[in-house]
Order: structure tokens, then sequence, then C-alpha cells
């Protein structure tokens, strides 16, 4: 279950080597695009409407258990509890997208933080933060996730704050690697010698020209985080039990996947499809966003 | 005899960025390709070689002896003439050597692309060989590249070029990056090479004094048009073009000091109103005339423009002494980097008001000096001290916060770097930028406009952000955000290196404007003596991190008393007097 | 330089042991339930337990004994297993090293070559498929990966056996090929865009551009470019190897693999303090490691580099 | 639908084939070969292809020889064995009386054999009264106790030679475990395989199987897998939701035996609001046990109707009256009015918010819980179902927070009064209170006669029900698949608590 976790940090890792993936986009063919940016519609609008669907959605009616894919009415099928299997997938999308959207954008925010006064300052700050990150990335995952679970009593949002803190591990190596090469570069000793605050020079002057690069990875980690953000419920954290979510779709799929395939592959195929609708529209986003990306 | 027969290239847009150039190369011989930045004489020369990047495309064709190529033809059509038919030595040796292959290798790899199949060892002495045609010991060939110094490394890459045996050899600017004592070698090694071998070669270079006396013929191109071609040595002494005189008018000399360098002015290019009478001059055709055979003018709708006074009047070298009101004293600075004396007991004194120049070869720890003054580095020992007009206030938040590095007063002293490129934010708006620096200097941000004028740039340009810039306004804009906070001293690293010749002369004539409205002291730092000569009052001339010599610039530089000064002098000079 | 970076991780090691034993110490779960099952629960005998395990004791003292035993080395026993917590590392750490390697080397071996040609290719039909693979084999959850690589390799073709490391080194290596290639695919993908991206930058460089200006073979530029490319590459896949380590467990369940990943959640779950410990720090040493060894082959690797070094 | 016990597993008749190997899968793994050290229902699986004790727990329930040739019951807390002469250590040392006791010793060691020293703790001394015989005389009178010398109980005898030799690495992959069975440990790798070879020294006889690999194999999907292709012959614990998966398999067939688990939900009578009864019953009016057995667990299970199971009695009851006997107790059906009604008695008219936990390996239970939920948010009461691993589990039992629960409860030993007695007996967790009960346990646990000793434990059963403190909901039913040419003999609940791979065959 960690290796979702960890493998966006893998990502992140990557990007980091040389900090600079935003350049070089792909250029991906405008009708792959048009297709993703009607995905991500959709599913901001199935976000939307998953409140509304989500008490029907959860409705059980355990005398219709495992009913296969195609039958009227239910035309996926229903889910172990007989609950509609295409319902639940359009309330499950709450659960799967807001979460795992904050955990990408909290882990973006504080990479930014942390790896920005590290790349900034060096030194001893750098020294502190860096094995602060290598520290994240020895923890046994299943170990804070059930500390956290215990005194906390594991709830949605506890789980996305965890998950933050351990994504936030790759971007802060990212961030301090495009953030040291900034470091460098004269226009920041220009601002130096205008005696700017340092915190000025590091959120106002570099944060802007490393944000591409915080950008791309956060679109990786937002795909990474739907997957871990419902791993992790064993331990009785992030998604509770027999709720609307995709990954939890995905676990309790597995085992009737020969009654309603529907059930592991809905929610499978809908978590890879936003992934790579992510993914695509972030490669094409990027050097739109890229200031003075072109010389 | 090399022919280019209407060169254009276009973009992908359609825009034409080069415009039908022709011209011919001598067996032999060499010509010139002279003009300012981005008047495309880098994609003239990947033209002939098939190398334009992706989205441009070129066409028109280029002749060598009986073989005819289509320079739109393909990549795989071009592939089998690189090298043995023409080759690109490109500008800058830190860059156009693989990093991570060894020198030999790199020569090697030319000399197999050659299809010869050679053993081990006859490879290695092929090697051997190439690297003493450009007078480097064969222990080179087991060096990687940042192992070498600049100079070694274009000597490398020569090597490497020639081992492919060209007919043709195009060098793009190919010393730009070097100091003047290498620069000159380095050409005379070309110039060596080509008649030893017997190879054409194309040079292009901004620089009319590199030019002079290397060249058989000279090509002077202006935004992508050819505006005259002739013998170099007459066209240099004698411009038939105004656009060729202009460009001559503006390198500074290292010999005299002008009130003010002559500028050159845009050229209207467009022919709607072609005051020379020619019945066939079109803006995209302009008409020729020829002057004697070998060499011609195109006609451009120039109005003309003299000198003008200032930019005639020489300024008398009068005595400079000591200053007395002194704003910077450097007191036996000592910084070294693992074990290398970067500054070596430097102490430098600059006047209120005066205008001091640093000069050196490169290496010799000018950048170190002022980076170290404007407290960027800081010292092994050894003081800096200032004495502002007003001195900072050492209490209150405010004070502190405004505050630079290491305690400098970011209200007495600033610094312009080299490179225009990196020196300013890329994210950042110009108007956004200076307003901060306005801030530190407690002025409010009405006052933008006010500095963009100072600096000579319109007030549209507020709302650009850099990229939308050329160097030249890039470089101005530094300027402007250094002289936001109003400061004493402006510390000048180099700071119109990378300028060609025309944008340079507007940069120091308003580095003077700016000395004489606002009372700036200046700190010049330069390799260019010539540069020096024009811009400040006393020089300390550098080596190896000591200050070795220092004085009136005007006397320095005519009657040096050191014998480094006097070589790197010469090496100047030299560039000049061949001529 | 080396030195303080061993200090460094030294010091990472200390905190990281004393995060540990608090987190086990406040994670849910009792070690004493886990041993005497929920049915035995006199005081008299949980008590003895306790004193056994030495529960009783202060938690730092209980640290301090722990840390004792360290640094004369012993890494003390198993409480699940009852074995020499060394011998048990040392029987676990092999299986997940071999996986991570023959996976990490797969990977390698494919990504490498199709993130180079997807470079050289940009743009191009080759390019987009390699690409949407890639963002495919990120995406995707790597036990719906496992599962359909068991059903089409072992299952269906019967290349492959299903679970289990078998024995010697060539059986081992044939039982490690799928979930190796389980975890290579999510791995390859990042490979590949790591590669495309730092061979995209060097075929945009200086040297290209006079490589071919002098008239080098396509072959003798490809070859040029990618052992430029190789440094932002190897400092990548360095990092990759990082974060692999440790995080095989998912794998490792799915192909019933006897590795690290594992026996730290059993333990973790067990709360054996000294297993997790020692397997969270010899995780951490591990990483290290990788880093250091990342470091070195820069060196190796970048003229440029080595130079800065030598000169400092 | 239950098979009935003892009848053979497989389609095919034993064709009295050598088999050379039978590789099994269990869905998890042991971190010890010594039962005593982790006790998990797998430890117990595979410790008795090795290992024995002084009786075994037949097909039937009923209590047969195994190492002890005979036994007697002199007084209320004195038991006799006759050693067997012919049994011998897989060493081929002999088994001697002396190694009993020390085996008995080393169980009744919490430091040892922390896991069920506990069920031998009665035992107040273990003698050698004769070259082969055994007396054992216990603390005080234990109906129960004949059971706990059993390889279902805790009895697991080892040599004494071996144990002192590998001293603090018994059970280890490094020092394996010597018993007296059929079959010696060869190789023991954790969270992988643990390999057997036959011996010709068991007084038992030479089973047709020589050698026998259990793989650990913890994941349900890849286990499917591998029985598909034929990796293994035999795999315990088929999951019930993929029953449909395993049935559909062309070379397997799936074999369904009761248990003896017990899975009910349980009430800390402590904690608010759980300490009124109409809460309680309200409770019990709103789960729908036949559904959940029927659609949930797809019909592999019974409803459970009291806390002792079915089998557990079958030595004085046959299937159909111990079933008749045990629906005696009272029942609360599935009716949601009735339960607002009792609610609304209650001192909580108005609902509450409670939390359950069930553990991440009983997929089944959640359900059952999320089903549990369902109803009660129709009667105004919110239930929290949590997921948490099984470790954490067992400290949300009685953790004095959680005042409903489950009691997901395997019993080994075939006792009936194993479970009765613990949670409804004194100190129980539910903090239950009841004079009755506790007289009846007292009685039952000297009760010799069987017959009249169920009829005691089956009233403590009705007086909990009217209480309402336990909620029995299911007995749980074990699917063991073999593949088409295996077949194995006394296939039943107790069958894999002796040497099973003794009872398997080439089936033809
Ligand atoms: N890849 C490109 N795509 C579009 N325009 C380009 C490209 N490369 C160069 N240009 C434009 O073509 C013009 C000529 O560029 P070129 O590099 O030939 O100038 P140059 O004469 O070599 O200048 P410099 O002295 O600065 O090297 C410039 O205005 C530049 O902006
Ligand atoms: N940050 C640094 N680390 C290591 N060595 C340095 C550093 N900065 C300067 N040096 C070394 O100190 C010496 C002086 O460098 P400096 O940049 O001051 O020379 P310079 O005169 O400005 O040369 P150039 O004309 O090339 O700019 C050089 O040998 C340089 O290699
Ligand atoms: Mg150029
Ligand atoms: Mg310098």
């Amino acid at each position: 279950m960690s290796a979702a976790l960890t493998r966006s940090g893998v990502v992140a890792g990557a990007l980091g080597g040389r900090g600079r993936a935003g350049r070089t986009a792909r250029r991906w063919p405008a009708a792959s695009v048009a297709v993703s940016l009607t995905l991500l519609a959709l599913a901001v609008l199935a976000v939307l409407l998953s409140p509304v669907v989500s008490e029907q959605a959860l409705a059980q009616d355990i005398m219709l258990a495992r009913l296969p894919i195609g039958t009227p009415e239910h035309l996926l099928g229903t889910d172990e509890l007989g609950r509609d299997v295409l319902l639940l997938s359009v309330a499950g999308s709450a659960s799967s997208l807001v979460g795992p959207f904050c955990i990408a954008l909290g882990s973006a925010v504080l990479g930014l933080l942390l790896g920005s006064l590290a790349g900034y300052h060096r030194g001893v700050t750098d020294a502190v933060i860096g094995r602060w990150s290598d520290l994240l990335l020895a923890l046994p995952v299943v170990l804070v996730a059930i500390v956290v679970a215990g005194v906390f009593g594991g709830g949605y949002w506890w789980t996305v704050a965890l998950l933050i803190v351990l994504f936030s591990a790759s971007d802060i190596r990212i961030v301090r690697a495009a953030v040291t090469e900034q470091a460098a570069l004269p226009y920041v000793e220009s601002a130096q010698v205008l005696g700017l605050s340092s915190r000025r020079i590091m959120f106002g002057h570099i944060l802007p020209n490393v944000l591409p690069l915080a950008v791309t990875n956060m679109l990786l980690n937002a795909a990474m985080a739907i997957v871990a953000l419902s791993s992790l419920s064993f331990l009785g954290l992030g998604v509770a039990a027999g709720s609307a979510d995709w990954g939890r779709q995905l676990a309790d799929g597995r085992a009737i996947m020969a009654d309603n395939p529907a059930a592991l592959f809905a929610p499978a195929l809908l978590i890879i499809a936003v992934a790579c609708a992510i993914n695509v529209v972030g490669d094409w986003l990027l050097p739109r966003l890229t200031i003075g990306g072109r010389r | 005899m090399i022919r280019v027969r209407d060169l254009s290239v276009h973009r992908s847009d359609g825009a034409e960025i080069v415009s039908a150039l022709s011209f011919e190369v001598p067996d032999a011989a060499s010509l010139a390709i002279i003009g300012e930045s981005g008047s495309g004489k880098s994609l003239t020369a990947k033209a002939i070689s098939g190398l334009l990047p992706e989205g441009l495309s070129a066409s028109g064709t280029i002749t060598f002896g009986d073989l005819t190529i289509d320079l739109a033809a393909p990549e795989a059509e071009w592939r089998g003439l690189r090298g043995g038919t023409v080759a690109l030595l490109l500008q800058d040796p830190f860059t156009s050597l693989s990093p991570v292959h060894r020198c030999g290798a790199q020569i090697a790899a030319s000399i197999r692309a050659r299809g010869t199949r050679l053993s081990r060892a006859e490879l290695r002495s092929a090697v051997e060989r190439s690297l003493a045609e450009v007078q480097l010991p064969a222990r080179v060939a087991r060096q990687y590249p940042v192992e070498l110094s600049g100079g070694m490394r274009q000597r490398v890459a020569i090597a490497a070029a020639l081992a492919a045996n060209p007919a043709l050899l195009i060098a793009d600017e190919p010393t730009t990056a070097l100091d003047a004592s290498t620069q000159a070698e380095l050409l005379e090694l070309l110039g060596t090479l080509q008649t030893e071998r017997a190879m054409s070669v194309l040079l292009i270079s901004h620089d009319l004094g590199l030019v002079r006396g290397r060249a058989d013929d000279v090509l002077v191109v202006y935004r992508g048009r050819a505006m005259e071609f002739g013998p170099a040595q007459r066209v240099l002494d004698n411009p038939a073009h105004p656009y060729t005189a202009g460009l001559r008018a503006s390198e500074p000399s290292a010999e005299v000091r002008l009130r003010r360098i002559p500028e050159l002015a845009a050229l209207p290019l467009r022919a709607d109103s072609c005051a020379s009478g020619h019945t066939d001059c079109t803006p995209e055709h302009p008409a020729v005339t020829t002057i004697e055979p070998g060499w011609w003018v195109s006609c451009t709708d120039f109005g003309g423009r003299g000198l003008t006074d200032a930019e005639t009047t020489v300024v008398e070298d009068v005595p400079v002494p000591e200053p007395r009101d002194v704003l910077l004293r450097v007191d036996a600075a000592c910084r070294s980097f693992a074990g290398k004396q970067a500054l070596d007991g430097v102490s430098v004194v600059v006047g209120r008001g005066e205008s001091v120049g640093v000069v050196g070869e490169s290496g010799s720890g000018k950048t170190t000096l002022a980076r170290a003054v404007v407290g960027l580095e800081r010292l092994d020992s050894g003081s800096i001290e200032f004495a502002p007009r007003t001195p900072a206030t050492s209490t209150g938040a405010r004070a502190r916060r405004a505050r630079g590095v290491r305690g400098r007063d970011p209200r007495t002293v600033q610094i312009v770097f080299q490179d225009p490129y990196s020196s300013l934010n890329p994210a950042m708006r110009v108007d956004t930028m200076l307003a901060e620096a306005l801030a530190v200097g407690k002025r409010p941000a009405s006052d933008v406009a006010e500095l963009l004028s100072a600096v000579g740039l319109p007030a549209e340009l507020a709302a650009a952000r850099p990229h939308q810039l050329s160097g030249g306004q890039r470089q101005r804009v530094a300027i402007a955000r250094a002289l936001a906070t109003d400061p004493e001293l402006l510390i000048c690293d180099e700071s119109v290196s990378a300028l060609d010749v025309s944008v340079q002369a507007q940069i120091l004539n308003l580095l003077a404007e700016l000395r004489e409205r606002f009372g700036v002291s200046i700190l010049f730092v330069s390799h260019d003596l010539a540069v020096i000569r024009q811009i400040t009052d006393r020089v300390y001339v550098m080596k190896d991190g000591r200050v070795i010599e220092s004085g009136a610039t005007s006397e320095i530089l005519t009657s040096p008393s050191h014998p480094y000064t006097r070589a790197l002098l010469r090496a100047s000079l030299h560039e000049e007097r061949t001529a | 330089m080396l030195a303080l970076r061993i200090l460094g991780t030294l010091a990472l090691l200390i905190v990281l042991s004393m995060l540990i034993f608090l987190l086990l110490y406040l994670a849910p779960g009792d070690l004493v339930k886990n041993l005497l099952g929920i049915r035995n629960t006199s005081p008299e005998m949980i008590a003895q337990v306790r004193a056994q395990y030495g529960l009783d004791l202060p938690l730092h003292e209980q640290y301090l004994a722990w840390l004792g035993g360290v640094v004369s080395g012993d890494f003390g026993t198993s409480i699940r297993n009852q074995t020499p917590v060394g011998a048990l590392l040392l029987d676990r750490l092999g299986v997940t090293l071999l996986l991570s390697g023959l996976a990490f080397a797969l990977a390698v071996v494919v990504a490498v070559p199709l993130g180079a040609a997807s470079a050289f290719r940009q743009g191009g039909a080759l390019d987009r498929g390699i690409s949407g693979f890639s963002i495919l084999g990120l995406s995707a959850p790597s036990f719906a990966v496992g599962l359909l690589l068991l059903y089409v390799f072992a299952v269906a073709l019967r290349w492959f056996p299903i679970y289990g490391v078998g024995d010697g080194l060539a059986d081992t290596l044939w039982h490690l090929m799928l979930p190796a290639a389980t975890i290579a695919i999510g791995l390859g993908a990042i490979l590949v865009k790591l590669t495309r991206t730092a061979t995209l930058r060097e075929l945009t460089s200086d040297y290209v551009t006079f490589a071919r200006a002098r008239g080098l073979t396509r072959a003798q530029v490809v070859r040029l470019v990618l052992r430029n490319a190789a440094i932002p590459v190897v400092t990548g896949a360095g990092l990759v190897l990082t974060f692999m380590v440790g995080s095989t467990v998912l794998v490792e369940t799915v192909f019933a693999l006897p590795g690290v990943g594992m026996l730290l959640q059993e333990s973790v779950l067990f709360k054996d303090v000294p297993v997790v410990q020692a397997l969270t720090l010899a995780i951490a040493a591990v990483i290290a490691v990788i880093a250091l060894a990342v470091d070195l082959l820069y060196l190796l690797l970048d003229p440029r580099v080595r130079h800065r070094e030598l000169a400092s | 639908t239950a098979t009935p016990p003892s009848a053979p597993a497989g389609t095919g008749v034993d064709t009295g084939a050598q088999i050379d190997e039978v590789t099994v899968a269990l869905p998890g793994s042991v971190s010890s070969l010594y039962v005593g050290q982790e006790a998990g229902i797998i430890n117990y699986y595979v410790a008795s292809v090795s290992q024995e004790g002084l009786v075994k727990i037949a097909a039937d329930g009923s209590i047969q020889p195994a190492l002890a040739e005979s036994w007697t019951q002199t007084d209320a807390t004195t038991f006799v064995y006759q050693l067997r002469e012919d049994a011998t250590f897989q060493d081929g040392t002999p088994v001697t009386v002396d190694d009993v006791i020390f085996s008995i010793e080393k169980a009744q060691d919490a430091e040892v054999s922390p896991n069920f020293s506990w069920l031998l703790a009665g035992i107040e001394s273990a003698e050698q009264t004769a070259e082969r015989e055994l007396t054992i005389t216990l603390a005080s009178p234990s109906v129960s106790f004949q059971w706990a010398t059993s390889t279902s109980g805790a009895l697991y005898v080892t040599s004494r030679a071996f144990w002192e030799e590998n001293e603090g690495k018994v059970g280890t992959s490094d020092g394996l475990i010597l018993g007296s069975g059929p079959y010696k440990v060869t190789e023991y790798v954790p969270d992988s395989f643990v390999s057997f070879e036959r011996v010709d020294t068991w007084w038992g006889g030479v089973p047709t199987v020589k050698s026998v690999r259990i793989e650990f194999i913890p994941d349900d999907n890849t286990r499917l897998l591998a029985m598909q292709s034929g990796e293994v012959d035999m795999a315990f614990n088929v999951p019930a939701a993929q029953a449909a998966q395993w049935e559909d398999l062309d070379n397997a067939a799936v074999r369904y035996t009761p248990d003896l688990s017990y899975v009910g939900l349980q009430f800390d009578t402590a904690i608010a609001p759980f300490g009124d009864e109409h809460v309680r019953k309200a409770i019990a009016h709103s789960i729908d046990r036949d559904a959940v057995v029927d659609k949930l667990l797809r019909g592999k299970a019974e409803v459970a109707t009291a806390l002792i199971t079915p089998e557990s009695i079958a030595s004085v009851y046959d299937g159909a009256a111990a079933r008749e006997a045990l629906a005696a107790v009272p029942q609360y059906d599935f009716d949601l009015d009735a339960a607002a009604a009792e609610l609304a008695k209650s001192e909580f008219p108005d609902g509450f918010e409670a939390e359950i936990t069930y553990p991440a390996s009983g997929p089944q239970l959640g359900q059952a819980a999320q089903s549990l939920a369902q109803n009660l948010a129709k009667i105004g009461v919110t239930l929290t179902v949590t997921e948490v691993p099984l470790e954490e589990w067992y400290t949300t039992l009685a953790d004095g927070v959680h005042g409903l629960g489950f009691m997901w409860y395997f019993s080994t030993t075939g006792d009936p009064g194993e479970l009765s007695s613990w949670i409804l007996g004194e100190g129980n967790a539910s903090h239950y209170e009841n004079p009755e009960i506790a007289a009846l346990l007292a009685q039952a646990a000297v009760e010799t006669d069987q017959a009249k000793r169920a009829e005691l434990l089956i009233e403590t059963n009705t007086l909990q029900a009217a209480d309402a403190i336990d909620l029995p909901l299911w007995w749980g039913q074990s699917a063991t698949a073999f593949s088409n040419d295996l077949g194995m003999n006394d296939y039943g609940p107790f069958a894999f608590f002796s040497p099973w791979p003794a009872a398997l065959y080439r089936a033809g």
C-alpha cells in the first residue's frame, strides 16, 4: 500500500533531477487534450453532483447484492452490499478527487515552503530540512498511519493531512533543487543587493520561477493520491468502510470480480482516466504557465 | 569558389529573417560577415550548414565547385556534406564541446565520421597531429574540456572541426566569449590554418576591429539584408554605406576618449519613399550600386546623420589626482577559493563622483572584487569601508530591513551585472521590479516613469516582462533598478561585454550621462581597455588577484609602466593596428 | 565532507530511532494482547509478559536499553519470531534487495532506451505512444498490474511461476521476474519521463549542434547525447531507487515473497519493536548509501563535478 | 447446507497410489512453528502435521487416543494416561513420559508459551507414575481439561533433548520443531513456506503422501490463480466472497465444513447507552441475520441461534437435534418496528451515536456491520463502521470505549463450554453479572455427563439471550479446495487438528 505513496515521491525525485521538466512539454494532439478537458469537466460535475446522489447511492439492498453488469436499472450492476455501481461511482467522485487534490496542493505548498527555505538559505536550514525529508522517506508509512489513526481517530481529513506531510518529502526535494539553481542567478543577487528581505526574495522572486515545476509535480501527485488515500483504509484511516469512494470500491470490488466485474473495473478505469487526463492537461497547460519560458 | 545565392530564412509564420543574401568566398580566401546582434549572422551560418533550428526554413543555393546544394535540402542530404564540405565552429567554447568526453575522443569522432578506418594507434597519432596543428600539447587529448581554459577549448573545437577536413569553415563569433589577448591569438591561428590548408573561411563577428586584417572580403548585414560587400580593408577604412560607417564609429577606441560615443540610429528599411531615385528599388530587393568590381552597396533610404559635436570631441587628458573625498575604500582585501588566491591584498579607492576602472585578464579577480564591494562575497581579510553622505541609521526595524547583503546599505552601493539575460527576474514585470527597488530607496512607485526615461526606455515598456526585451533594453532596466535607490556608487561588472558595439555605445553614453546628472560614482570592471578608456578617469590594473598598477586612465593606457599592462594594451591595440 | 555526511546520517538514524520508539509507543494495539491472545487476560500473566519484554520500564529506559544493545552490536530478538533481529534482517533484506535490484534493472533496461527514443522522435507517433503508456503505467494501481501480469504470464502462458522465491539464484531470479516487472512498470514510467526530459534537454545543447556541424554520424551524435543525458538520469534513477526501498510490500503480498516490506508491516502491527527499529534503520541506511553511491557515480560520470571536487 | 462430517472430500475414490508431494496454500504465515508462541488457527494447522498431543478429537467431536493409548479419570481432578509403546519422535528417539511432562511444563510457562499457557494453568502437577504412565492432577475439577491435552487444545508434545539442544531457537527457521507425528519439518521460511518429509516411524503407519509443502500466500487472488494453474493441490480458508470463482475451477473442488467458529455482537453493559436493555434489544431487532448469511456470506455459513455451535454438542445430539435444541434459545427477529419500539422505551428514544470496529482480515464482519448500520440509521441510531488491523482490533475489545463490538471466535477443541464459560463467565468483557448463569457454569465445569452438561450450557445461553448481552449472528464454515486428484478421509471440523496429510489420498 505504501507503494502508491512512495511512487509519487519517485516521480518527484525524477523531475527534481534537474528541475526543468516543464520546459520540454509533450505535444499532445489537440484531440486528446480536448478529450481530457472534457473528462475533467465531467469529473468536476460529478464532484458537484455527489452530495445530491450520495444518499441514494449508499442505500444498500443486500437482496440485490452483486447483480452483474448490464442489469436493467443497474447498468453497471451492484456491489457486495447491493448498491448501484454507477451511482456509487458518481457519489464517490467527491471523496476520491477532493482529498487527493488537497493532498497534491497541500504537499506542493509545504514543498514550496520548506524547499524554498532549504534551497535559499542552505547551511543549517538546508541540512535540517534535508534530513527531515529523509526522515519522511524512511518512516514506515504503516506505523505513522496507525498512530495517526489511533491518536486522532483517523478521519478522512486527518488522513489527507498525513498524506500531505508524507507526499511533501518529494516536493521538498524538487523545489529545493530548483531553488538552489535559481538562487545562484544574478537576479537573486540583485535583489539581495537591494536589501530585500529573504522572505520577499524567496516568495516574491524565486517562487514564481519554480512554480511551473511544482505544478507539474502536483499534477502527478494528484493522480497518485487517489490510490494512496484509499490504500490506507485497512488501517482504519481515510475513507471509512462502506463509504462511496473509488479506491474503496477498487479494494472491495476485487472479491466480487467474478460476480460483477464492473464493481472493480468501473473505479479502476475512472482512476486511470482521471489520472491520465490530469497529466495530459498538465503537459498541455504547463508551457502556457511558464512565464518567460520563451527566450 | 564557394557561392551562396539568394539565401533566405523564414519563420514558420512566413516572416523573413534573412532576405536573399548572395555572396561568394573564393577558394582559400576568407569572408567576414558583420552586423549587429540579431541581424541574422548566425542563422546565415546555420542555413549554409543545414543546421537551422526547428521552425525555421531556408531557401537558396550554395555551390562548392561543381556541387550545388539546395539550402532547403533535407537533413539526410546535409548529413553527407557536413564535416568534409562545410563545418561550423560555434561562438561559445564553453558549451560547444561535450563536457563528459575527453578532448581526444571528440576530435577522433570527427576523424571517424569521415569513414576512414584507423587502428587505435593511428587514430591516436591523428588526434595528436590535429592538436599540434592548433598548437596544443598531446596531453590535451586525455583531458576533459572543463580542465582547459576558454581559449584552449576553442582550439580543441577548431581541431575537431578541421579534423573533418572541410572545404569551408564557418566560424560564428569564435572569440566573443574570450578575453582580448586570447581573442587575438585565436584569430591569428585561424588565419594561419586557413593559409596552410588552403581552405575557405567564413568569419562571423559583430566586431569590426576583429575582422580588420583577418578577412579578405567583408559582408555587412543589417536585419537580414546585405548592406555592403567588398574588400575588407577598403570597406572598413572607407565605408561606402552609412550603416557600415556607423558601425565603425560606434566602436570605442582605446587611444582617445570621446565626450560621447557615436550611436547607430535604427535604419529605415522601408524603401517606400526611396530618396535615391532607383527605379527598381523594393523593400525586398533594394537596388545595388556597384562602387567598383567586387564592392557594392545596397540602397537604403537612409536619411543620414552626421556625428554630433560631442561624438567627435576628444576629451583632453588631464592629470587625475588621488581623490580626497573618498566614498569607497577597499583595504588589503584578500579572498581565496579552494587554495586559489582570487584577491591578494587588493586596495582600491573610489572618490565621490569619480569613475574608476578595473582591468585585467580573465581570472584576475575583478569580479571577486566587485562582488566583495557589494557584499555578495565575503573577505578572508582586509576591509571595505564606505563614507556615505547620509549614514544609515543603525536603529529601528526599518533601517534594518533596508540593509543589503552583509550590512551594505542599498542606498549607498548598487551593482549591474554582465549578463542582461539572467540578471532580471523572468517572472516579473519591469514596473514591479522598479517599484520594488524604489521602495528600498524610499521613493514612490510613481517614479517608475522617471526612472525609465532616465535610462532612455519608452514608458510603454513598464508593463513588459524581460523576455519581451532586447539585451540592450534589459541592461537598461538593470541600470534603472540599480539607480532606483539613488546609490552613491554604481558597480558595473563587465556590464557591456555581452552587448554588441552599437548597444554598448548606447549604454556607455547612458552611464556617462547618469554620472553627470546624478553625480553617481562608478566602479567599472572590464577586460576591454577601449571601454575603460571611454568611461573611467582612473584605473586599477589587476593580475592574479593583485593590483599591479593604478593611475589616471589616460596615462596608464598611453604609457603603462608595468609590462603586464603593456602586454594587455598591445593585445587590444593589435586588432586596430593590424589595419 | 564525507565525514560530515556520515555524521549527518548518524544523527538522522538516532532521531529516527527515537521517533520510531515514540510512534510505536503511541500506536494503538498492544504487544501483550498480541502475545497472549484475547482470552488470556489474567493480570499476573500480563504483568509477567510486560516484565519479560521490559514494557514495565519508563519509555526512555526502554529506549536506552535498546540503544545500549545496538551500540554493542545487538539489535535484540524479534518478539514475534523469537529470532535474533540481525539474522532475520539478513534473510529478508536479501529478497527485497534482489527484487528491488531486478525491478530497477528491468526498468532501466526498458525505460531508458524508450525515453531516449521518444526524445529523438519528439512529437512523433512513437513519442506519443510511449508517453501515453507511461502515464498509464504511472496511474495503474500496482496490485492490478500484478494480477494482470500473473494472469497473462503465469496462468495463461505459464512462462513464470505464480508465487514464492524458489531455490538457488537462477530459480529465484525466475520467480522474481513477474514481481519485479510489476514494480518496474510504475518505475519505468517515471524513468521514461525522466530520460525523455533529460535527452531533450541535451538535444538542444550547443555541443550537439557542433557535433552535427562537423559531420558526425547520427549514431555518433546519439552516443554523445546519451552519455551526457546519463548524468541527470542517474541522479533521478538513484532517487527513484531510494523511494523504492521499503515500498515493496504490495508486490510482496501479491506474489507471496518473504521480503522486508511484509515483515515491516507485520512487525509494526504486532509492535515488534526490535524488528521495526532495525528494519527502519536499515532502510534509512540503504537510502543514505544509495544517495552516496549516486553522488560518487556523479563524480565518475561528470568530469565537471570531479574537477570541482578535486579543486576543493 | 453443511456437508455432514466425515464424508470423504474430493470427487474421486481412493486409488491407493502414492503421492510424491502435496502443495498446500495457506492464506497467512506463521511466525513460529511452536504453537505456544503464536496460536493462530493457521499455527494449529501447521503444527498438527508434525506434532501430536496425548489425545485427539475425532471427526465426530469425540476424544480419541493419540500418544496416549488410553486414559482414565480417577477422580474429579485426576487423569491417568498410558503412553503408547511404539511412539517415537522423528529423530528416532522414543517418546517418554518425561518428554510429555516437559512439554506440559513448557506449555504452562507464559514466557515461552504466552499464547496458551492459560489453557493448562489448571494443572497442579504432572507426574510419571509408572514406566509409561502419566498422572495429571488438577487444582480444581474441570471437565473441559480433557480437550486441553489434545492438539486441538494446548499440548504439542516435543522432546526434552531436542528443546534443550535448541534452547532459544525452537520454532524458528533455525531450530525448527520436533514432534512424533508422521511428518518431520525439513525447512521453514517465515512468510514463505514450510516443508515436511514423511517418516516411517509413526505409530499410525505410513501415509500415502511423501512430502508436504505448505505455502503461505496471503493474497486471495494469487491463491486462486495458483490453484487454477495447478501449482497448489489444496487451499485452506477459501474466502466466502470468492467461493463462486473457486467453485468454477475445472481442476478443483471446494468442500465446506462448519469450522466451530462463532460470530456475534457483544455489548459492554458498563458503557452507555449499552447498559440499557432496550437499546440492546433494539439493536438485536435491527440485524437481518438471514439476509446477511444468505446474501453477504452467500450461504457459506449458518445463522447462529446460540453461542454454542451444533458441532460441539455433536456427541450428544445428532445434527438436526443439535440445531433444534439450540434454536430453542429465544431469538430476536429482524423487525425494525420492534426495534424502534424498544428504542422508544429506552433512555435514548432519539437515538445515539456509536462506533463498531472490525478487523481487516474479516471483511464479512464489516459488511454485516454496514448492513446493521443502514438498518439502525432508520431508527435514528448512527453507527460508524471502522476497519482496523486485526492486532488493533484486539485492543478495541473491552477497551472501555467501544460498547458494541464483534465477538469472532474460533474454537479449536469442540468443548461446548469453551466460549460460553469465557464470555459469560466471571470477569467477562460485557460486565454482565448474572448469578444464575454463574451457578450453571460452575455446575457445567464439573459435569462429566456430556448430555447434562450440554443442557446446562444451553440454559446459560437462554438466560443471556433474555438480557441480550451477546447476539449470535452466524456459525462459520471453512471451505477447503482440493484439486481433482486429491481426496481426504475424515474431512470435518476437526480434520486439521491432527496429522491431516495422513488422511489424504490420490483420487481417481
Ligand atoms: N529559432 C528561431 N526562431 C525564430 N526566430 C529566431 C530563431 N533564432 C533566431 N531568431 C531570430 O532571428 C534573428 C537573427 O538571429 P541570429 O541568431 O542570426 O542573430 P545574430 O546576427 O547571430 O546575432 P548575435 O550577434 O546576437 O549572435 C533574431 O532576431 C532572432 O530573434
Ligand atoms: N565562487 C568561486 N568558487 C571558486 N573559485 C572562484 C569563485 N569565484 C572566483 N573564483 C576564482 O577566482 C579567480 C578570480 O575570479 P574572478 O571571477 O574574480 O575573475 P575575473 O577577473 O572577473 O575574470 P573574468 O574576466 O573571467 O570574469 C578565478 O581563478 C576563479 O576561478
Ligand atoms: Mg549569433
Ligand atoms: Mg568576471
